[in-house]
């Protein structure tokens, strides 16, 4: 056989669930249990309302530029709820709903945009990264967190997420590489909301599908509707399996939407349609839930209503107690200094004396 | 001649040079359809089409990369680093190809790419994006590196860059941006690389600086001429590499005294060269130790300590009077 | 359907077309002409004999450290020979044979190891870039050339090498991405000369084969016995009609294996057996090319011997040509300031002096 | 005491904190079964596996990257860049990432990570392996970068690297890999990092140098001494990031001269820190202008011609007297 085809490792599936109407495919329906469909369906809204506060905030000038998740809920919290605490989330800049539900608190994500390094303090017990603004540059970091729970032999496992644009980036392909290499239990989760600031997913690869990219390194990839939440559960949940038994790596791609700007700072009127975004409206990931929810007698009105207000409640009173940490914390400048290393060297801390003197002559 | 604001002249120079020479290229993430985030390429897509404004995929060495493979066949790209911060990406690229194909190949070919990149704090951005490394390339052998100071230089030298044969990095102050206007002629103007400038004549004091940096020196000078009677010499160096050291000799041999101010940090920063030169040019003229007045040596803190980290014009004032007082 | 199978862009195939015995497959035999078959076989040959020698050179302190050709020369001819002048080659280090094939003269190649700068020059007229020894980090410059080919319509392609560890650098990720979103006529030949170094083509990837990762940037991928000129000399065909019809890049693997030292500093005895390197004797490229050639009587052992005899004085020659310039150019060691800027600024004139002037002390 | 290479004084250092500390790994390119490309790994996989002694794919930014999940898990990962002329490629990864954990997450994570690389000339080697690179790292703040000047004190230092909870630099001297062998204790030894060492007294002149360039700096000196009769205090740096500047202050104020020796690029280069810090600490003490006796501001040349690149023992002793006559 001189000119024949090359099995490939693995093939790549296209999964959905539910459908527009939000009515499931019976055989491929997950089994999740009531409170934690009803947990996902809180933390879906309770991200993008206070995302559309901060959007607010954001306008009147009380924030910085900031990343709004809003319309990739499904994408983030149908793949962070297959993680237990022992298990890493290595995020990007956009990963706020997976966030919040790793414990992240509000106040410390107001901090964070309102520009205080403060904000990006890691609560204690969250196995959780920072926030990674260089794109694809937090992918590797995930399979090294990968490694050495392997190495743990606990059957814990890192997942980590990364946009359209970021599969573009050399980190991306190393640190997938390495996954396959060293069969790391890394879950690499694409979140292709088709734009990476302005540039659409179609000039960013001529591969018809980022879950593709999966067979250059010889792992498991799929496609999702990555408005379906059930759809990307089921996906994580496969992977996650894998991740724990040792079978190594996948890539998700979940396909979503980003309905707001790029961050605050971008005008996506300059690059597409208005027509494009309804039809992406439609396909809400919150609605199709609901209406699944609702179908299965889980959720009405008015439980949705006394989730709204209670977010609502949540929401201010995160932005008055990070307003307070905001006072408190002007003061002091300096800590621009600590933490840069375990240990301050001598020539750091007199710089940082220096500013603090200053800082009592300016004030008295 | 219409006032215009940084990003707009940089547009202006952009616009100029790629009709005149449809070798010029310009390159990057946003840079089309969306002119870029800043702007700076707003409308060249439309009017030169998507072959010649590119954007690129997300990935920072393939762009320089790629670049540099089109300036060894004849193009002229124009590459733009979304911030400053992010070039590191592409270091390797920057440092082990555009800035030695023409050296590697005794001249045989040559690399006339230009890579812009905004550069410094002051606008409230978030991490990486206020970083002020400028030490990384003028360290490099085979790149220069030009910083403007205001809209008009930033045009003359932009045009300068894009019709060097060698490789320019380009930083472009955020802060400046926008937050003043120049007039900038329509008719082309073009300003040497390799060349400072006087900003401002004084027998007192010289104090060197560049980029966004400049006007907050200017600022001080001027309260140091109101409040001390002290007539400071800026010196506004415009590029980095090549240094421009004898007109910063020259003023020292007539002040004896010296204070530099940049954004980037002060140990093993461009103020340490600037002395270093000084020691070589003008040794037995200084009358007080050089002052660096600088950005410190942490990362950057987020923006709402930014302004603390920034050389202000108070610091700078009070590096001037400990320089006059030695 | 909501699981179903992607459909990719393209399958991946294996070629091979001569058989270790020099027995090609008829219906895939490529039209070669007579001549270009021998000057196929002249430049395989040549290419090793020189690196034979250079070895011996370099044992002997007159050479530094250098990547031999040994074992590649079907891989590199095969693809090279499909060029035009007006194509572009883009090497890594180990494309001694391409680079002679284009019009390097040994001499160069001689001076380029034995340490002068002057090795790097490329003559006039010669489309091809210098040596590039970051791994991977040529293989942008490929796209970019092909994209101002592109621009002019001209119908040429850039051909650019690389190993099979540089597919692991992120920079070949970028640039074969790259080379898909614009299409440009690109030609990606990959060496998988089994080694990176001492880590195996297995410890690189997890992928089955390299040409698979094609599949990622949505473009052709094939792998072919890179022993087999005759494969190799097809595949590359396709690719560069593709290329110049403007249907853009493809990758093609050649398998092959380095029969020598990775570079002269290696030990390959640390890292693989004896008997693999025998195994793959077995299916030396130039062996078998000659089998063939036989078999269709354009070549016989008088053939052989009279071309061993003027390469053997070519090559001698070569070296007397190189020793004499590196004996003039020992003298002027300030040509390192020399093109490092299209002029050259004032400091660099005057570090320039100061070492002609301390060289003139310590002469007189 | 045996008497080793830094070479093999490095293995040792990495054997014994790897039997001593699960936690440490090694990884890099042919760092496993070949035991690296100059032997510095050697023996380290057959005793420790291959899941401690890593052998990675080809990509110098994922085994950083890689790493910095590593070390953030409690591991502690000792990287080898092939040559420092390759990192480049991982230089996002160290700044932006390694470099920023423990200060972006306010003391939450540290990376206790070494990343090691020989640096620098005089071996003969290709484009790109002869480079001397400090500069980018000793400027990045949030790295400290560490350049050792023979076997005992690398050894010593590694392991305080390798315990140090911060990302070291660590530049190992291609020249002097091999060049001279010292006693080097088996028992455990570590030296602090961020503090030079006198490497001879003298009262007539300071010359200040590091790595590989210690050696032709102690020869300059015994030429000064036999030939001048110049007694030359040399300080060997060891660390240059944080930078040990008060020993080179009391030493200029004892002397009034000094002479910098360094293999990188002279423009802003190391040396200008150094002079800067001289400078700011010791200002009235200068009797004359600091000489630079360093690498050119070009690409290190093939190797035909490297040694006119590297400072040579003349070159040094010929500052020296530019110093002491003026
Ligand atoms: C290395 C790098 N280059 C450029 C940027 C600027 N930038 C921020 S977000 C972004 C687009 C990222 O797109 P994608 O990966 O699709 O993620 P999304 O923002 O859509 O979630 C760019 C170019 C950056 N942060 N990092
Ligand atoms: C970026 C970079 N990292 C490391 C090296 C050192 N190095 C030289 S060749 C080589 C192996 C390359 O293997 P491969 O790509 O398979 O090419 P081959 O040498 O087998 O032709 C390495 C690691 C280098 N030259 N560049
Ligand atoms: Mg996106
Ligand atoms: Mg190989």
């Amino acid at each position: 056989m001189p000119r024949k085809e090359i099995g490939l490792e693995s093939t790549i599936d296209y999964l959905s669930i539910l459908d527009t109407k939000g009515k499931p495919d019976k055989d491929l329906e997950p089994r999740i249990g009531k409170e934690l469909l009803l947990d996902m369906h809180r933390a879906m809204v309770r991200a993008r309302r206070f995302d559309e506060h901060q959007l607010r905030w954001q306008r009147q000038g009380r924030l910085g530029t900031f990343a709004p998740v809003i319309g990739q809920e499904a994408s983030q919290i149908g793949t962070v709820a297959v993680l237990d605490d022992q298990d890493w989330m290595v995020p990007a800049y956009r990963q706020s709903a997976a966030a919040l539900w790793r414990g992240t608190p509000l106040a410390g994500l107001l901090l964070y945009n309102a520009g205080y390094n403060e904000g990006g303090e890691i609560p204690e017990g969250q196995n959780d990264l920072p926030i990674a603004i260089p794109v694809a540059s937090q992918i590797p970091h995930a399979v090294g967190i990968g490694y050495a729970l392997k190495q743990e032999g606990s059957g814990h496992l890192a997942m980590t997420y990364f946009g359209d644009g970021a599969t573009s980036e050399g980190d991306f392909h190393e640190a997938m590489n390495f996954a396959g290499v060293f069969n790391t239990p890394t879950i690499f989760v694409c979140e292709n909301n088709q734009y990476a600031i302005s540039v659409p997913r179609e000039k960013q690869t001529r591969a018809g599908t980022l879950a593709q990219k999966a067979i250059a390194y010889g792992i498991p990839g799929i496609q999702v509707d990555g408005n379906d939440i059930l759809a990307v559960y089921s996906a994580a949940s496969e992977a996650a399996e894998r991740a724990r038994k040792g079978d190594g790596p996948t890539l998700i791609e979940c396909v979503t939407y980003r309905m707001a700007v790029h961050t605050t700072a971008d005008d996506p009127g300059k690059y597409r349609t208005q027509k494009e975004e309804e039809q992406w409206q439609k396909k809400d990931p919150i609605e199709r839930f609901r209406k699944y929810l609702t179908a299965r007698k889980l959720l009405n009105k008015k439980k949705i209503e006394s989730l709204e207000e209670e977010l609502e409640k949540e929401v201010k009173s995160a932005w008055d107690e990070a307003e307070q940490r905001m006072a408190e914390l002007d003061r002091h400048p300096e800590v621009m200094f600590d933490h840069l290393y375990g240990e301050m060297p001598a020539y750091l801390g007199t710089q940082r004396k220096a500013m603090t003197d200053e800082d009592d002559d300016a004030n008295g | 001649m219409a006032e215009l604001t940084m990003v707009e002249a940089i547009n202006l120079a952009l616009r100029q040079e790629m009709e005149k020479d449809e070798s010029v290229h310009v390159m990057g993430c946003d840079v089309g359809v969306n002119g870029g985030v800043f702007r700076v390429t707003d409308g060249l897509c439309d009017r030169f089409g998507e072959d010649r404004v590119m954007d690129t995929p997300l990935a920072e060495s393939a762009i320089v990369g790629m670049a540099t493979g089109m300036a060894v066949k004849g193009l002229k790209p124009v590459c733009e680093m979304q911030f400053s911060g992010f070039s590191y990406f592409a270091f390797h690229q920057l440092e082990s190809q555009a800035a030695r194909m023409r050296w590697r190949t005794r001249g045989r070919y040559q690399v006339p790419m230009v890579v812009r990149m905004p550069y410094g704090g002051g606008v409230r951005a978030l991490e990486h994006h206020s970083e002020s490394r400028e030490v990384y390339y003028a360290h490099t052998p085979g790149l220069k590196m030009v910083i403007p100071s205001g809209p008009r230089n930033a045009r003359a030298l932009l045009v300068s860059a894009i019709r060097d044969p060698d490789p320019v990095v380009f930083f472009e102050g955020k802060l400046i941006y926008r937050s003043f206007r120049e007039e900038v002629p329509e008719k082309e103007e073009t300003l040497p690389i390799g060349e400072s400038r006087i900003a401002r004549d004084g027998d007192d004091l010289t104090v060197v600086t560049y980029g966004a940096m400049t006007q907050r020196v200017l600022e001080a000078a001027d309260v140091l001429s109101g409040e001390d009677g002290v007539e400071v010499e800026v010196i506004d160096l415009l590029t980095l590499s090549p240094l421009d050291d004898a007109p910063v000799a020259e003023s020292v041999r007539k002040t004896g005294r010296l204070v530099i101010v940049h954004e980037a940090h002060r140990s093993f920063g461009p103020g340490a060269e600037l002395i270093a030169r000084i020691n070589e040019k003008a040794f037995y003229y200084l009358e007080a130790p050089v002052q660096r007045v600088t950005g410190y040596d942490t990362i950057v803190p987020y923006f709402a300590r930014e302004q603390a980290y920034l050389p202000s014009v108070e610091r700078i004032v009070a590096g001037a009077r400990t320089a006059l007082e030695f």
